[in-house]
């Protein structure tokens, strides 16, 4: 069942991530066809951060999970940015080993070579400190989201997937884990695609916004935005927003 | 790329196609061959009575066919499994369901538990026997006793895992008893029950052996001590080859299809 | 006692497969006990069981050279390619045995009764049994009766209990019975001779295979020396018994006075000739009552199941 | 109100100190007086050689542990068990859970597993003592090959039952195989480990019993068939309490604190 | 281990549902106390819309728990609004049972007198008229919590008790909801308890917003919004929220 048409991985610097998704249907249990993903395609420039919006239900996880190699039953084609480099995610849940504690389900993401790494730090500024060696079943769901942050955040990805990851989470909570994320994403050449409802969250984060359809998804339109982020306040932030909603009604 | 793409697509829809169709079924047919194969081969390298070739034993089979023996001692014997399986299975599943679900009643009947697990099969049938004299209900009340434990301890893992996120939605939006065993705890031990019942009935047609072995006078366990002391290898195998293509009709025709409806919802798997 | 037969010095090694508490054990355990096999030139070596079909599988497994079982056995192994032989050990086999005061005085009397048989339908005895009873007294035993197969120790605890009218056993359980006050109605070697043979035939025996035989001769005469002056020994002396009591586990005196006698009763004393004889005409009557499915393939018994000393058929 | 509810909380936490503390070991105590009991009330009833009453047995034990006959025929057992028990869990573990996670091969090699679940124990035993010869390997390997089909039955459905989210989760972080196994697959089996290991060490010991009783010269299984033969019951039962009390150590002194470890992280239930 | 200080019903017509939590403690699988919950003291009067917003992991849903009765183990009391009543609860996570439909996860909650209702029309409003015999495990997150909050909405609750519900919802979808909430709110005599961190969400739902601090929680304010739901536009709403983020730092 796998696709031939593997994604073809450029030997030397990073490259975009391409996306082409051309027909994408699910079987049901009771056999009836369910047709996801229309035809989509777009290019994430590497090291650029981009967004992805759309109605719920209409493909955004089906598609990251055909980046991220989960699904291969697709008509498409998938090109990553880096042949070697690390890929990290965080689901729309925060899929975590309910029998490893805080600490250890961010540890044991690590690579070989980042085993022994210190974890103070980023447990301090998603405000684990005091939960480090709680389980899974002991913590809050905003608690378990930030656990799933902290490890996709501490692997140093060059590829990074964030399907919803500021839900369940008070806005100072959200807003010092955007900086966070910022941060992370900036630090190296990381390539970003996020999914989210938040437009607000979407217009301060990102090069660019690609929205989709109802299902099945096409692309409704694909924003760039130029505007450093330094020079992203409130009030442009507010007005953007407006302006896109505009555009594209029933975002906002 | 584009023509790439389409060609895959057309081809990935045809294998599916193929797996659901005759595959598997071929595949099943394979594999028995397989083991024929083995078996056969094995036979001729070994070259002793003590492993006769698949023809010995098919006519040791037609012999007590013909005669009728067979089905007779196979019914008998089959009629012995089924009531000791659905005894055992539905004392073991209520018993296992309630020690797992209290830690307490767990902790009192654990010993119990454990006594009963390790009494010897011949303790139990002999005992029984004894008491409740040489006839069918005791003989399937000693299958049944010797099961029971089985089932406990496997639906017991099954109930301390049990979701109680699912428990406390049922809680709330007030199922009930019944429904919530029904729709909530039942699904959930599906696995365990199909663990505990499928090795199940293989034991229990090992215990039915032995029970016929000491105290019946019919059935495939006492054919097979009979021929046992002729030391007949080939009527022992012909025996135990009816009992398995049994079991690999029910397998196939009952358990399988019924497996594969209520773990419809499963997502699937490659 | 016997002169010593076999050549001192050289000892030749046989493994015994017995049940540990079993009755070829006693016999075994006086004899080493008595030194009767090293001064035979044997040293034996008892390796116990808990049953008997243990010693064979451990004789087909090569791991012992020699047991205790029956000729019918041997014939039938034989004509599927073993080369099992046998060599005559008891003539004590099982009886049908009835409560005291049970009102069944012959086998005629055993009409719409509950029946307990160890061994099986293929018993031997069953079946001399059932032929005695239904060319004498016209009744079909197995038809008109409720017969229950089962564990010998089993039947035996249902015959005291009561469930059982009456039981065919083997003979140290029978012995036991006896000894509780039950009485013989029928014993195999009665229906045996009823039924035309001319004597007790020994129907249980030493069985090993040709080839051990041929590769240590020696050993095998010795050991038939040997077991002969342990017959003799335990057929006179009352002190050789004592010693066997731990073994013999006899819940009272009289059962161990029965056992005794029992076996004493059993200890083969024809000719080589007549018994072999009487095999013969034992076994076609079998092959006719059991068919192929008791005796196997061979309508006779097959050449060489008696070991006669010079190389065997096989 | 207040008031109330301040006890209620003083109350509650006593009660929690208490059901960490001695309480679950006296419960176990009450538990095993309860059986003590029972058994002692039932053989008064029922009078009878058949069911001897407790000092009997204990008569029974004592007489062939003076002798040392006792601890050397359970320690031969016991290691039997142990070489068996090892044995089968690695590989049945190690098959179910690759035929659990791979839909063809479970296809390809249920009829085989279906067969090897219904040869009698007879069967495979004869069969490894003639080829094999009467000897130590023969005999464990004869109990081992009659456990694994279990093990590999309960271990398939867990294996079936994984979660797929945390396997995806493995892969994209790049797990490997070895951390995806320890850290991923195993703890999600764990239950079903219970069961297979719980059962299957009372299935292995009853195996050992029919093993020793075909061909070994010592053990448990070997002295009950001889006790069986002169029907002392309860010499039987002594050896049977000798073995059960062995695994009730096990049970509370390893496996018990051993599982409590294991499933700290399970939320817990009253 | 149970609270014997139980829910006192009142007999006759609704009451408020009244909290009162003065301690609540998990011990941690480690043995370690978790002080999850210092004192929370408030009202929902019957009939009303109160909301509940506090930082992420600060005790809201250990409060639900215990209004629910699923959590007994804690000092306080819990009064529950009406005898007979039914609740319905919106977990936080969607909570379905994975080897059934969406439509018989909705028809299994359903009390026996309204086991044949026609759920044509709720389907068709929360967008589940196609998915009605899908499997959770065929649905995207944003469907599941869709049927989740059907299934609370079906059995017409008299208490009704919703945790984060419209998260991972694109807005539109979120807005549409909302307005399903209100009319199911206000058809019965319903009385409702909301957590949120969405602001907005509030200020337009609530007839009370409750604002907890941080872990262990207690209360920070209530404020109470008179203003009818007809009269809530954007504008005010916008007025709202900003004026209760500058008395409530961090909420916005
Ligand atoms: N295994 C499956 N079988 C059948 N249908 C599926 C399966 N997985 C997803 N779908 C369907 O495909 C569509 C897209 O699902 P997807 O999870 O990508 O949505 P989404 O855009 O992530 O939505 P949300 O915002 O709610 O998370 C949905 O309609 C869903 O029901
Ligand atoms: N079973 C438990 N054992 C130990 N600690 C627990 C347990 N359940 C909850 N907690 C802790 O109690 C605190 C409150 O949890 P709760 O789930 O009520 O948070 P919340 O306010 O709902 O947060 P969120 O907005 O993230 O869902 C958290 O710090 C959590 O880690
Ligand atoms: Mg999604
Ligand atoms: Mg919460």
């Amino acid at each position: 069942m796998s696709n031939p048409s593997k994604p073809v991985r450029p030997a030397g610097a990073p490259s975009a991530l391409e996306v082409l998704v051309r027909d994408k249907r699910f079987r049901g249990a009771d056999g009836v066809l369910v047709h996801a993903i229309d035809e989509i395609a777009f290019d994430v420039p590497a090291g650029s951060f981009t967004t992805l919006i759309g109605p719920s239900g209409c493909g955004k996880t089906t598609t990251l999970r055909i980046i991220l190699g989960l699904d291969d039953d697709f008509a498409g084609h998938i090109r990553l940015p880096e042949k070697e480099g690390r890929t990290a995610v965080v689901f729309q849940e925060p899929r975590l080993l309910p029998w490893r504690t805080a600490e250890d389900n961010v540890r044991l993401a690590l690579p070989d070579a980042m085993e022994s790494e210190n974890l103070d730090d980023l447990f301090a500024i998603v405000g684990l400190s005091e939960m480090r060696n709680r389980y899974p079943s002991e913590l809050s769901l905003g608690l378990a989201r930030r656990v799933a942050l902290a490890r996709a955040f501490a692997i140093k990805p060059s590829l990074l997937l964030l399907d919803e990851p500021f839900v369940s989470l008070d806005e100072m909570t959200a807003t010092r884990l955007r900086q966070l994320l910022v941060t992370v994403w900036s630090a190296r050449r990381t390539t970003a695609l996020m999914v989210t409802h938040n437009l607000r969250e979407a217009v301060q984060l990102s090069d660019r916004i690609v929205f989709l359809t109802e299902r099945p998804a096409r692309i409704r339109g694909v924003e760039v935005i130029d505007r450093d982020r330094s020079a992203r306040d409130a009030d442009w932030r507010e007005r953007t927003v407006r302006d896109l909603d505009r555009r594209y009604s029933g975002v906002l | 790329m584009a023509v790439e793409a389409e060609s895959a697509e057309t081809e990935s829809r045809l294998h599916r196609l193929a797996s659901r169709g005759w595959a598997p079924k071929a595949l099943t047919f394979v594999s028995l061959l397989g083991l024929l194969a083995i078996w056969w081969i094995a036979a001729i390298i070994a070259d002793s009575r003590v492993l006769p070739a698949p023809p010995a034993v098919l006519d040791a089979l037609h012999r007590d066919a013909v005669t009728g023996e067979l089905w007779f001692n196979l019914a008998m014997t089959l009629m012995r499994v089924f009531f000791a399986f659905v005894t055992a299975m539905v004392i073991g599943s209520a018993i296992g369901i309630a020690l797992g679900m209290s830690a307490s009643a767990n902790r009192f009947f654990d010993p119990w538990l454990i006594l009963f697990l390790n009494i010897p099969a011949l303790v139990v049938i002999v005992l029984a026997y004894i008491w409740f004299g040489l006839n069918e209900v005791a003989a399937i009340g000693a299958i049944a006793v010797n099961k029971i434990p089985n089932v406990v301890v496997t639906m017991r893992e099954g109930a301390r895992a049990l979701d109680p996120q699912l428990a406390e939605m049922a809680k709330v939006y007030r199922f009930g008893r019944a429904k919530t065993l029904r729709h909530v705890i039942l699904p959930q031990l599906q696995p365990y029950f199909a663990a505990a019942s499928r090795s199940g009935l293989a034991l229990i047609w090992k215990i039915a052996l032995v029970v016929e072995l000491l105290g019946r006078s019919n059935g495939v366990g006492f054919q097979i001590h009979l021929y046992f002391q002729l030391f007949d290898v080939a009527a022992i195998l012909a025996y135990t080859l009816a009992f398995v293509v049994v079991m690999l009709l029910i397998e196939f025709l009952l358990v399988q299809p019924l497996e594969a409806r209520s773990t419809r919802w499963r997502p699937k798997r490659a | 006692l016997f002169a010593i037969a076999g050549p001192a010095g050289a000892q030749e090694s046989v493994r015994i497969g017995v049940l540990k508490y079993g009755t070829v054990n006693w016999e075994l355990d006086a004899m080493t006990r008595e030194g009767l096999d090293t001064a035979h030139g044997v040293d034996v070596e008892i390796v116990p069981f808990a049953s008997e079909d243990a010693s064979t599988v451990a004789l087909q497994a090569g791991a012992v050279d020699m047991i205790v079982s029956d000729w019918l056995w041997v014939s039938r192994q034989r004509a599927e390619g073993a080369d099992f032989t046998f060599l005559p050990y008891s003539t004590s086999v099982g009886s049908l045995m009835v409560p005291a005061q049970s009102e069944v005085e012959t086998l005629g009397d055993l009409k719409g009764k509950t029946i307990g048989v160890a061994g099986g339908p293929l018993d031997k005895n069953w079946l001399l049994i059932q032929a005695l009873a239904s060319r004498d007294f016209e009744i079909d035993l197995s038809a008109e009766n409720e017969i229950a197969y089962g564990a010998p120790p089993l039947l035996a605890e249902k015959a005291r209990s009561g469930e059982l009218d009456a039981v065919l056993n083997y003979w140290h359980y029978a012995a036991r019975l006896e000894a509780e006050g039950f009485r013989t109605l029928v014993s195999g070697t009665d229906a045996a001779m009823q039924m035309g043979t001319d004597g007790p035939v020994a129907s249980i025996g030493w069985v090993f295979r040709d080839q051990f035989a041929e590769e240590h001769p020696e050993a095998v005469s010795g050991f038939i020396a040997a077991d002969q002056a342990t017959k003799a020994l335990l057929a006179t002396s009352d002190e050789a018994w004592e010693a066997l009591r731990p073994l013999m586990k006899a819940e009272s005196e009289d059962a161990f006075e029965t056992l005794k006698a029992r076996y004493r009763e059993g200890i083969p004393g024809r000719s080589a000739e007549a018994e072999a004889a009487d095999t013969a005409k034992l076994y076609e009557l079998l092959a006719r009552i059991g068919g192929e499915r008791l005796v196997g393939p061979s309508p006779v018994l097959v050449e060489g199941t008696y070991f006669t000393g010079e190389g065997n058929g096989g």
